[in-house]
């Protein structure tokens, strides 16, 4: 019986278990609880994956009223990949993050701090089975609130005017978004986007669609980091806690964009006319910028958080860049991207808790020589390393594969972005390596070697992560299959 | 022989890695760790030798994790003849580095045997490999897990090259090899190694020549110039790591790769019409000419045999794109030819470095009354890399020359003619001063020869050089099929 | 009469970008907050806009009373969830700003920044 | 035509209090500006047939946004450092949005027209629907807490974060609740005797009005958001004029956490209760044997439930404020 309601209880567990977590009374049993929720939200993720690879899309019409009077939840292919990513991540965030966060989190405020986490993951969920444009907005700006909390969090005091910031450009690009939507419901008279999308055929007055599409398309862009857009970014990831940085960097911003392409070719792909050629026309320039600036600035970075951030800049901007060639094989790249940078950056943020858990701070000067005082996480940090280079065998080259081919059929200017990601991938290597290389070859601060590696159960964590990345690249089926599935969707106005 | 035995030629070595890395507290048994899975992989590599030159195509399919797109083992005769090479190259170095590691007390012993075994892994997967993909997986692995063993002293010097060795790799791996590969698959769709190749029809004009170089230079390992400063920059490294470099592994996976993507990606025919891809016989010319005559500059000894490597890699790809049956035949043997004499000479090299910690040519005057196994056997290496009986060399630059007369190349045949002479003229004067000049003033001749292993292994290897001249039929056996099997 | 009934949403277009400006040009965070304000009410006035119907009452139905014309009740249903975020993002916010300004003595951003370049 | 010129005449009002809010340096004129901002806006929407958010817009733009502010300039400077120079860049950038936002003006449906896509699809069944459905006279309250409950308590969910967050940030909830409770001087207005007497007489009855405004949403504009909202403004008032500690003798900071909490679970379970007995997520018809009776109480739980959590959230996070030195 269950099994037809997992849709809502893929939202409903987490967060109703929230509630529950802020009125506990110490710390670990609020991280136990919600280590727990996060892992049955797993659990139902998966299932949930299993129903729509077997039967389809899955529809649920929450409180018996049918869409689009009432409130629709849609769980295709696409979202399962999503909803795969926000509570994997949240798990492995949460699962490898208990001392880490012991040391940020005071005992006194953990039970809020695990309850805001919750809230988020939820939001997140909630995002990705929506099938209503008003109910995303409320779950972004539920997520998006439980966000800002977790990053308050940070122990360093950069991180409020971090959050400050975030707060300021979320609320900007959430607010966007609801202006696009209040455009889209003006013309339309519905908030579903199956109805919409239906609807938008006879409207014959196109300026407030265009209007909708420029503002839903900016706002999400200003969520999702997508350079220039990204200013929040690198701060909020720097500062954040460290185990709160895994889970973010991880999958917020690929939940925003998961929005973004919903909207951009469910809703107006082959409604707007000239709309595909404008999308691309805007998000390829911004992309391919990001891409490469944002590679080169990490290359100066002095903090590995730092640096780790602007790399996620470039790596949005990958996904932005196959979604903007709008082809179905660009679809396929920009989803597999999606996943495996997750995957990459998940883990490799992981290798950073535990670096920091034992010498205190993320700045490259003090984590001199920490390849040999930590030779398992230093190499995971490697292969997962390598993951976001792209090197074959890993799951970062599954997608950059993709990525290639899709630019190589795009008629024009193909050779250009081939040769603007290549760059980008090279200067990859070269900020990744700078660390690889301080890590190994330089003297740990304090000139002895003294092995200092973190406890068993976060490295066996940390090498999970690390060898998922493997299995993903050699046994891509999952993710593979998901993002077909997604693309059809996507593209299914097309065909 | 089934076939599931392909990956376990693999596995062995990964699996000695493992092991190796967890007995790294009692030397001993880490270096006897090494030794057995060195000499059971050559076993089990040696063993499908017949099979294959009898025309079997072991295959398999391990996973394929996009459609047409599959990581893949198979066995053919070049691939056999690189696999004979590595691991049974593998088990004299490692020989040689038990006794050149203890010699000269390094440091993180048990990373060098880990990261070597890495790469031997990965030289077999390079062997093995069935498409382009999978190729380059372990093309890039070779490059990672050989990483760490150049940069093996630390210093800051040493970081410095390194950091060229694999910059220089990486960038043109990813930044040309890769794309290269993408679009054979985008006008292909597909990456296998095919007889004939899978290029004929999809591809024209000046295209094929661009692909073509896309290839060649991406595939910095065979180090056409301009893509060779990884090279010398990797002279940095241990002598061992040198030779695992030079005739083990690395630059033989280079024109390793080379030859067979021209053989089974472009196909040889097919290549020949095009006028477009004849630039790459030019440039190999031109690298050989231009390295030799740079090595003749040279004042290091390793640096000069660094520089002879990349002419004699050179050798390899431009004998492939004389695109005759015997130059191919020529081009596979030299292969095998110039590892058996480039290990020779580097082998002599660590062991006088061992012995009498001397690197400078002109430090050698007279050492060959100190150590004459050592220079016995460096003398032998020279004789191959010249081409002069009864060595290896000499087999293969018949090939190579007799199949360039048969294309009338008389751009090949000038070059192997002129190269020959500038060998000659860097290697005969060490060669003579080592055995007859007295030793120069200020440096110190009171040393004697190198570690037992060390010399055993040298010895194995020059005496490997001579016989290779008298009993190479059956390897000319196995290469012959590789052009009974070519539409030539 | 058709300016005049598109008035509304140039009203709506106007507070809009004085929201916005405030948001770029001012560097009290406090000020950011009001603006922040002002942006998102415009937002509300966009919304309620579209849900007036001409001659129009509030949608309650009045026992006995038939044939009446009621305005749009969907666009007043999501506007009450939108006040509720927007009230929460400035509690939110203004906490933020307050331990802000127990670190930093100060709530002007470009200080901050100047503080934070310091460190 | 005259409500739409009375109209015209509010929205230049908003216009012009906009502006001087922008520009005002002093920040405690700008927080009274942003109360009289909301009102104006309040009232607007009450011309445009809103009644439900003008009531909400005035609980929460003039009461409980002013309150906060004015509870945040308490612990902060009060003016803006210095008058910054107009920057040409910016006002280009947003007069071109402003443009062609006007622009796109041209395209939409004018004020008021009852041909719009809007009114035409959705909304005419909500308006047909409800008194055969649900059976409560306030079609908002029907579509809130109903047809689009699950929006409603994604609201609910926002307002605990931002109270999780605020306690988070600055104290309260459990344990050592405020840095700041008992301390010499009397607090509040307790000392000046008219708002005193004032306050005494006018709090019971703030508190009853939350309580009709709580219960009566189903028929007239109101619902457990706005009560919660009312009786917030009420007991600040009573903390105001008794003091902090008086107001959190009556109502403790550990029961505002378990009301923040229990108000969020109430709703939720009402949820999974529509799944447990046969239903969809939050389908109140399945919670009795006649649909519209299920229906009711749904309605009045899940009210209860938001009105809960936000008396919790608010009051808390108004503490956590006032508490701070």
């Amino acid at each position: 019986m269950l099994a037809d309601h997992l849709p809502a209880l893929q939202v409903a567990l987490p967060l109703l278990t929230a509630p529950l977590v802020i009125l506990l009374r110490t710390g670990f049993l609020a991280w136990l609880v919600a280590l727990l929720a996060s892992l049955c939200s797993l659990g139902l993720a998966m299932l949930l994956t299993a129903t729509v690879l077997e039967t389809g899309t899955q529809h649920y019409a929450v409180g018996g009223w049918l869409p689009p009077m009432g409130i629709g939840l849609t769980v295709d292919g696409l979202s399962a990949l999503v909803l795969l990513l926000i509570t994997g991540a949240s798990s492995l965030a949460l699962a490898g993050g208990r001392l880490s966060l012991r040391k940020d989190i005071d005992n006194r405020r953990a039970p809020m701090f695990y309850g805001a986490w919750l809230i988020s993951m939820a939001g997140l969920c909630g995002i990705a089975v929506a099938g209503d444009a008003f109910n995303v907005f409320v779950f972004m700006e539920i997520s998006a609130l439980a966000t800002y909390v977790l990053i308050a969090g940070g122990r360093d005091r950069r991180a409020l005017s971090a959050v400050f910031k975030y707060l300021i450009i979320g609320t900007i690009g959430a607010t966007f978004y609801l202006i696009g939507v209040g455009f889209l419901y003006m013309m339309t008279g519905t908030l579903n986007f199956a109805d919409i999308a239906l609807r938008l055929d006879e409207v014959t007055e196109t300026r407030p669609i265009v209007i909708a599409a420029g503002f839903i398309t900016i706002g999400l862009a200003l969520k999702a980091a997508i350079f220039p857009l990204h200013v929040w970014l690198p701060r909020a990831y720097t500062y954040a806690p460290n185990a709160a940085t895994v889970f973010i960097a991880a999958c917020s911003t690929k939940v925003v964009i998961y929005v973004l392409l919903r909207f951009n070719f469910e809703v107006f792909h082959g409604n707007l006319p000239g709309h595909t050629d404008l999308f691309g026309v805007f998000i390829i320039p911004l992309a391919l910028a990001g891409i490469v600036l944002a590679s080169a600035i990490a290359i100066f970075q002095t903090n590995l958080k730092t640096m780790l951030a602007f790399s996620s800049v470039a790596q949005i901007g990958y996904i932005a860049l196959a979604a903007g060639l709008t082809s179905e094989a660009g679809l396929m790249a920009a989803l597999l991207h999606m996943f495996n940078h997750a995957l990459a950056k998940g883990t490799l943020f992981l290798c950073v808790v535990a670096f920091v858990l034992t010498s205190g701070s993320a700045s490259m000067d003090s984590l001199r020589g920490i390849g040999k005082r930590m030779p398992w996480t230093m190499a995971a940090f490697l292969v997962a390393g390598l993951s976001l280079v792209g090197v074959p065998g890993t799951a970062g080259f599954i997608s950059k594969w993709y990525l290639v081919v899709a630019v190589i059929g795009w008629d024009g200017w193909g050779a250009a972005l081939v040769a603007a990601i290549v760059i980008s991938s090279l200067m990859a290597v070269v900020y990744l390596w700078r660390f690889v290389e301080l890590a190994y070859y330089s003297e740990p601060p304090g000139g002895e070697v003294v092995p200092m590696e973190v406890s068993r159960p976060l490295r066996c964590l940390i090498w999970f992560a690390a060898l998922a990345n493997i299995y993903f690249g050699l046994f891509p089926q999952l993710p593979l299959a998901l993002a077909r599935s997604g693309t059809e969707t996507l593209l299914g106005g097309l065909f | 022989m089934p076939e599931y035995t392909l990956p376990l030629m693999l596995l062995l070595p990964l699996l000695g890695a493992i092991v190796i890395a967890f007995s790294g507290r009692w030397p001993n048994i880490r270096e006897a760790v090494s030794l057995v899975t060195a000499v059971s992989l050559a076993i089990l590599v040696f063993s499908w030798f017949p099979a294959i030159s009898d025309g079997a195509r072991p295959q398999i399919t391990l996973s394929e994790p996009l459609p047409g797109l599959s990581l893949a083992l198979s066995l053919e005769p070049l691939g056999m003849m690189f696999a004979c090479i590595a691991s049974f190259l593998w088990i004299i170095n490692t020989i040689y580095s038990i006794g050149y590691m203890r010699g000269n007390r390094e440091k993180n012993q048990t990373r060098f045997y880990v990261c070597f075994a890495l790469a031997i892994a990965a030289a077999m997967g390079i062997a093995l490999a069935d498409n382009l993909f999978t190729l380059f997986l372990f093309y890039e692995i070779l490059t990672l897990s050989t990483y760490p063993l150049v940069a093996h002293k630390g210093d800051a010097k040493t970081i410095a090259s390194a950091r060229i060795y694999l910059g220089v790799l990486l960038a043109t791996s990813i930044g040309l090899l890769l794309p290269a590969i993408i679009w054979t698959y985008v006008i292909a769709g597909t990456t296998d190694f095919t007889v004939g190749g899978i290029i004929e029809g999809k591809l024209e004009g000046a295209a094929v020549g661009l692909l073509l170089g896309l290839f060649v230079f991406g595939i910095g390992k065979a180090a056409v110039m301009p893509m060779h400063r990884w090279l010398p920059a990797a002279m940095v490294a241990p002598t061992p790591v040198s030779a695992l470099l030079h005739a083990v592994a690395v630059v033989k996976a280079g024109v390793f790769s080379v030859t067979k993507i021209i053989i089974y990606i472009f196909g040889v025919d097919f290549l020949f019409s095009q006028p477009s891809a004849q630039w790459l016989q030019y440039m190999a010319a031109f690298t050989i000419i231009t390295a030799s005559v740079v090595a003749l500059y040279q004042t290091n000894l390793k640096r000069m045999l660094a520089y002879s490597t990349i002419a004699q890699l050179s050798y390899v790809i431009m004998a492939t794109v004389i695109l005759k049956p015997l130059a191919e035949i020529g081009a596979a043997v030299h292969i095998a030819a110039h590892a058996f004499g480039k290990i020779t000479l580097f082998f002599a090299a660590g062991a006088i470095y061992t012995a009498s910690h001397k690197t400078e040519l002109w430090q050698l005057a007279g050492i060959g009354r100190r150590m004459p196994i050592t220079m016995a056997a460096f003398t032998i290496g020279a004789l191959s890399m010249i081409g002069v009986p009864p060595t290896a060399g000499f087999v293969s630059k018949w090939f190579i020359l007799a199949g360039a007369f048969q294309a009338e190349n008389y751009l090949a045949i000038f070059t192997i003619i002129a190269s020959t002479a500038l060998n000659a003229m860097y290697f005969l004067p060490i060669i003579y001063f080592a055995w007859l000049s007295p030793p120069a003033t200020g440096v110190d001749m009171d040393h004697g020869e190198a570690p037992g292993a060390i010399l055993l292994a040298l010895s194995v290897t020059a005496g490997l050089t001579i016989l290779f001249f008298f009993f190479n039929q059956p390897l000319l056996d196995l290469e012959g099929q590789l052009v009974e099997s070519l539409p030539l | 009469m058709k300016f005049l009934g598109l008035f509304n949403y140039w009203v709506f277009a106007i507070l809009l970008v004085i929201g916005l400006y405030a948001l770029i040009t001012k560097h009290n965070l406090v000020k950011k907050i009001m603006a922040l304000a002002i942006f998102q009410s415009a937002v509300f006035l966009f919304f309620i806009t579209m849900s007036k119907i001409e001659g129009g009452t509030a949608p309650i139905v009045q026992a006995g009373v038939s044939g009446q014309v009621f305005s749009n009740p969907l666009p007043q249903v999501l506007i009450l969830t939108a006040i509720v975020v927007g009230i929460s993002t400035t509690a939110l916010g203004l906490a933020i700003v307050v331990r802000l300004y127990e670190e930093y003595g100060t709530i002007e951003d470009d200080e901050i920044l100047a503080l934070d370049r310091k460190a | 035509m005259t409500t739409l010129l009375i109209g015209v005449f509010l929205l230049l009002l908003l216009v012009i209090t906009a502006v001087a809010i922008v520009r005002s340096t002093d920040l405690f004129s700008g927080v009274m500006l942003s109360g009289i901002f909301s009102l104006l806006m309040a009232l607007n929407f009450f011309l445009l047939d809103a009644a439900d958010v003008a009531l909400t817009e005035a609980a929460v733009g003039a009461g409980v946004a002013t309150v906060l502010l004015l509870a945040g300039l308490k612990l902060t400077p009060s003016t803006e450092a210095r008058a910054r120079p107009v920057r040409p860049i910016a006002i280009i950038v947003v007069a071109i949005i402003a443009l062609l936002m006007i622009y796109a003006s041209f395209g939409q449906p004018s004020l008021g027209d009852p041909t719009a896509p809007a009114q035409t699809h959705v909304a005419p069944w909500y308006i047909e629907n409800t008194p055969e459905l649900v059976d409560i006279p306030n079609i908002v309250t029907a579509v809130l807490a109903s047809y689009r409950g699950y929006d409603t308590l994604g609201e609910v969910f926002v307002v605990l974060t931002a109270g999780i967050g605020v306690m988070f940030l600055l104290g309260g909830g459990r344990g050592k609740p405020f840095s700041r409770l008992h301390t010499d001087p009397p607090q509040g207005l307790s000392h000046y005797l008219i708002p005193k007497v004032i306050a005494r007489m006018l709090a019971p009855f703030i508190l009853l009005f939350a309580l009709f405004i709580q219960f009566h949403g189903e028929y007239s504009p109101g619902g457990g958001f706005q009560a919660g909202a009312i009786f917030v403004a009420g007991m600040i008032l009573y903390a105001l004029v008794r003091g902090e500690d008086k107001a959190l003798a009556v109502i403790p900071p550990h029961v505002l956490l378990w009301m923040s909490a229990g108000g969020a679970l109430l709703y939720g379970s009402v949820g999974l209760l529509g799944i447990a007995m046969g239903g969809q997520f939050l389908e109140y018809s399945v919670l009795a044997d006649n649909p519209v009776t299920g229906q009711h109480i749904g309605i009045i739980v899940i009210e209860l439930g938001v009105g809960l959590t936000v008396t919790g959230v608010l009051l808390s996070i108004f503490h956590a404020f006032a508490a701070r030195d």
